[in-house]
């Protein structure tokens, strides 16, 4: 793909590309990584705790505990995307804050914030979906896609 | 001994997507689309819960759960119903986690100004 | 009046009588916090929105212009600015309060400049005696259009810029005490193929620098003409990627006439990465911070090169390369005029 | 400035995590000497209810490869049987879990046996263990809490 779009360049924007590149600030992707691990890890290891509590106190099993940890968790979410503490982490932690259900919460929650101005309907409403709709668009589909090989692979198979 | 590997795993599956950030450059929206389908078809071929016997809460919060929790649903209907099961079942393990955000985000949206 | 293309020369000297800058929390933080006319401590500014609160800016910056200058409202012939929101909506209501004849631009960064040349035109020909030039931005609501909800946990990477909340406004006339407009060189839109909306000092330098050397070589004149060469917001990746542009070219420039507005503006310590941004930058360093030192005599010439970077989501989600120009004004005062 | 925070930050963050880890260690160490003992816990045999079915099977099972821990509770009729897997076995939780299943059933065909490796189970039983341990429970009780946790066993997500 960059190199498709490299191959098109002129000398002078290659030149420039060149020298532009050389004072580009490199992310420092190892520290990051360590940052990531150990905020991403902390949030996994929180969902832990709280997994382990409803457990323990309440009439929950490890499969059904999930979503009551899930719900914990985009709440907590919410409380830190609310006080505008969540980006503050993020800039931290990047990924690690990304990547655990707390960041799909996040996402869902600082879109539906941001655009109350525009009205509850067209504003929250329209846009809750704007950074989030993808991850959900593209794990529906891809869930039918393979629910659907399965499926056909074991009738397949049966017969 | 459960809550090591939650972390472990949680913070490898993170490390991942930060590598996706950094050294390829996606956006966040790429990056954690690309993780969902990833679970769906790690699930899909069964390594997925395993690695949630494992690492619980390690494998459950990252987003790539929930990829592994629509096969899921979308694979316990089938079984039931056939392939019509498919298209009812894509949400029923997943719902939890999505009503729970857009609840959220409303309740968030009356309480809440963005603080910048 | 022409020199060379692009190049006006102006031989009435427009004056610049008074100037208003407007700074929100951040920025009353940052640096040149003292510079500012008002500085508010909260974004909303007492608005039930950002995109209300950007248009106040933009008119207290205006009123205090005009509230420095003694001049009316009424009197204001022409208003020229704009900034970073689709459609420039907020300097556009802005102007409806005002209520002069307005002139809606659009340079992205580089409004600021693009207004005073334009203003010092219209000034220059008798066009009109008074007129409004300026340019604001608001970080969130910025942030709101371009990136990301400003709650979301996006992580900034090392290379991204801070958009400044501000609003900066000058009052120009033909006639006054003040710095005066002398010259101004307009940019044509480079486009070096750079494609990362995180990275625009990078992209915006080869701008910068085609219209600093189109100045220097119509006016027939050498950088040390000049005791400030000041961009509006190439940041610290901008500016060491110009400064090795020029050097490549064998254009003399220095590291100590050669500033930023982007990195004057906040102190060292505050999160703002590789330095600040948005349309409110230049104008509110040029027209508060710069015009000040100024006045109290520690330069006489500079030359002011806001630059822009001429991008918009949409254009960035269907793998456009980012465009941009750059605007050049030099600003005298003192000495031989 | 912004450096030096930056890295207290890091060092703050090792630092709440070094205890999770050293409290994670000492703890399978716990159930290491559980395993070597085969220090199971033992409920008495003797009336109201008669757990000689559930100990046997707890001594069986504790032996296999895997397996840290086992809760068992019995009636007349049901068998239930609550175990713990450490670490990389984890992997291998429903393999293991499917096998104990069989083994048990092979050895009481006449009870009806409910294997978990839920932590709910295993605690649940580790509870009913203690009641029983204490005569403050009876049959009809006992009977009502199994078909509980059943229940709950039964239900997915």
């Amino acid at each position: 793909m960059s190199n498709n779009q490299k191959k098109q360049l002129s000398p002078v924007q290659q030149e420039y590309q060149d020298i532009q590149k050389q004072r580009e600030i490199k992310r420092p992707v190892v520290k990051n990584c360590i940052k990531a691990f150990l905020i991403g890890g902390l949030i996994c290891l929180i969902g832990q705790v709280i997994q382990n509590f409803y457990i323990y106190y309440f009439d929950f099993t490890d499969q059904t505990a999930g979503n009551p940890t899930v719900g914990t968790l985009i709440f907590i979410a919410m409380l830190l995307t609310g006080f505008g503490v969540y980006d503050r982490i993020a800039q931290f932690g990047g990924a690690g804050t990304a990547v655990p259900v707390t960041g799909f919460g996040n996402a869902i929650i600082s879109a539906a914030i941001e655009h109350r101005t525009e009205g509850y309907v067209l504003g929250v409403g329209g846009n809750m979906f704007k950074l989030a709709g993808s991850v959900i668009v593209f794990g529906v589909f891809s869930a039918f896609v393979i629910a659907l090989i399965k499926t056909i692979l074991i009738q397949w198979g049966g017969l | 001994m459960i809550y090591f590997w939650a972390f472990v795993v949680g913070g490898l599956i993170c490390v991942i997507g930060q590598i996706m950030f950094d050294v390829f450059k996606l956006t966040p929206g790429h990056t954690l689309s690309t993780l969902v389908v990833v679970g769906a078809i790690l699930d899909g071929v069964g390594l997925y819960e395993p690695l949630i016997d494992f690492a619980g809460a390690g494998a459950t919060v990252p987003i790539t759960s929930f990829g592994n929790a629509l096969v899921h649903g979308a694979m316990q209907e089938a079984e039931q119903h056939g392939l019509v099961g498919i298209l009812t079942g894509v949400f029923e393990v997943t719902s939890a986690g999505i009503s729970a955000a857009i609840i959220f985000g409303m309740l968030g949206s009356l309480i809440f100004k963005p603080k910048g | 009046m022409l020199a060379g293309h692009r190049t006006w020369v102006f031989e009435q000297k427009p004056v610049i009588i008074s100037t208003g800058t407007v700074g929100g929390p951040f920025e009353a933080d940052g640096a040149i916090a003292e510079d500012f006319d008002l500085l508010h401590a909260d974004l909303w500014l007492k608005q039930d929105s950002y995109e209300k609160a950007h248009k106040v800016l933009f008119e207290e910056a205006c009123q205090k212009a005009m509230e420095k200058g003694g001049i009316q409202k009424e009197q204001v012939q022409f208003i020229l600015a704009g900034d970073l929101i689709n459609q420039i909506t907020p300097t556009s209501f802005a102007s409806r309060t005002i209520g002069a004849p307005y002139f809606g631009l659009f340079g992205a960064c580089s409004t600021s400049m693009e207004g005073l040349a334009l203003g010092a035109y219209i000034i220059n020909t008798k066009g009109a005696k008074y007129l409004l030039t300026g340019a604001s931005s608001h970080d969130t609501a910025v942030e709101k259009q371009f990136r990301y909800p400003t709650e979301y946990g996006g992580q900034k990477p090392p290379t991204a810029q801070w958009t400044v909340t501000g609003a900066g406004a000058a009052l120009l006339s033909d006639s006054g005490e003040g710095p005066r407009v002398t010259s101004a060189t307009i940019g044509r839109v480079i486009d070096m193929g750079l494609t990362d909306p995180f990275n625009m000092g990078g992209a915006m330098a080869p701008a910068a620098v085609d219209t600093i050397e189109a100045h220097l070589t119509e006016r027939n004149i050498d950088s040390t003409y000049y005791d400030l060469i000041v961009t509006g917001d190439l940041g610290q990746i901008g500016q060491e990627a110009s400064l090795d542009l020029f050097k490549k070219h064998g254009t003399p420039i220095s590291k100590e006439q050669y500033q930023d507005c982007g990195l004057m503006i906040y102190r060292e310590g505050q999160p703002v990465l590789a330095g600040g941004s948005g349309a409110g930058c230049s104008a509110t360093v040029v027209y508060g911070h710069l015009l000040n030192r100024m006045k109290k005599g520690e330069f006489k010439r500079m030359l002011v090169v806001a630059t822009g970077a001429l991008l918009s989501p949409l254009s960035f989600q269907q793998n456009e390369t980012i465009p941009c120009i750059a605007h050049a004004v030099s600003i005298e005062y003192g000495g031989g005029q | 400035m912004k450096d030096k925070t930056t890295k207290l930050k890091i060092f703050l963050l090792i630092f709440t995590v070094i205890p999770f880890g050293s409290g994670c260690n000492s703890n399978q160490n716990q159930l290491g000497q559980d395993h070597n003992d085969l220090s199971i816990s033992q409920v008495h045999t003797s009336k109201p209810i008669d757990q000689s079915v559930a100990n046997h099977t707890k001594e069986k099972i504790i032996t296999k490869d895997g397996i840290s821990d086992v809760k068992a509770v019995n009636t007349d009729k049901d068998l239930l049987v609550g175990i713990k897997v450490d670490n990389f076995d984890r992997f291998q939780l429903k393999n293991i879990k499917k096998k104990v299943q069989s083994d048990i059933e092979k050895m009481y065909p006449d009870h009806q046996v409910t294997v978990s490796t839920d932590q709910k189970m295993y605690w649940e039983l580790d509870k009913l263990e203690q009641r029983l341990q204490k005569d403050s429970t009876n049959m009809k009780n006992l009977k009502k809490d199994i078909n509980k946790i059943k229940s709950l066993m039964k239900e997915q997500t």
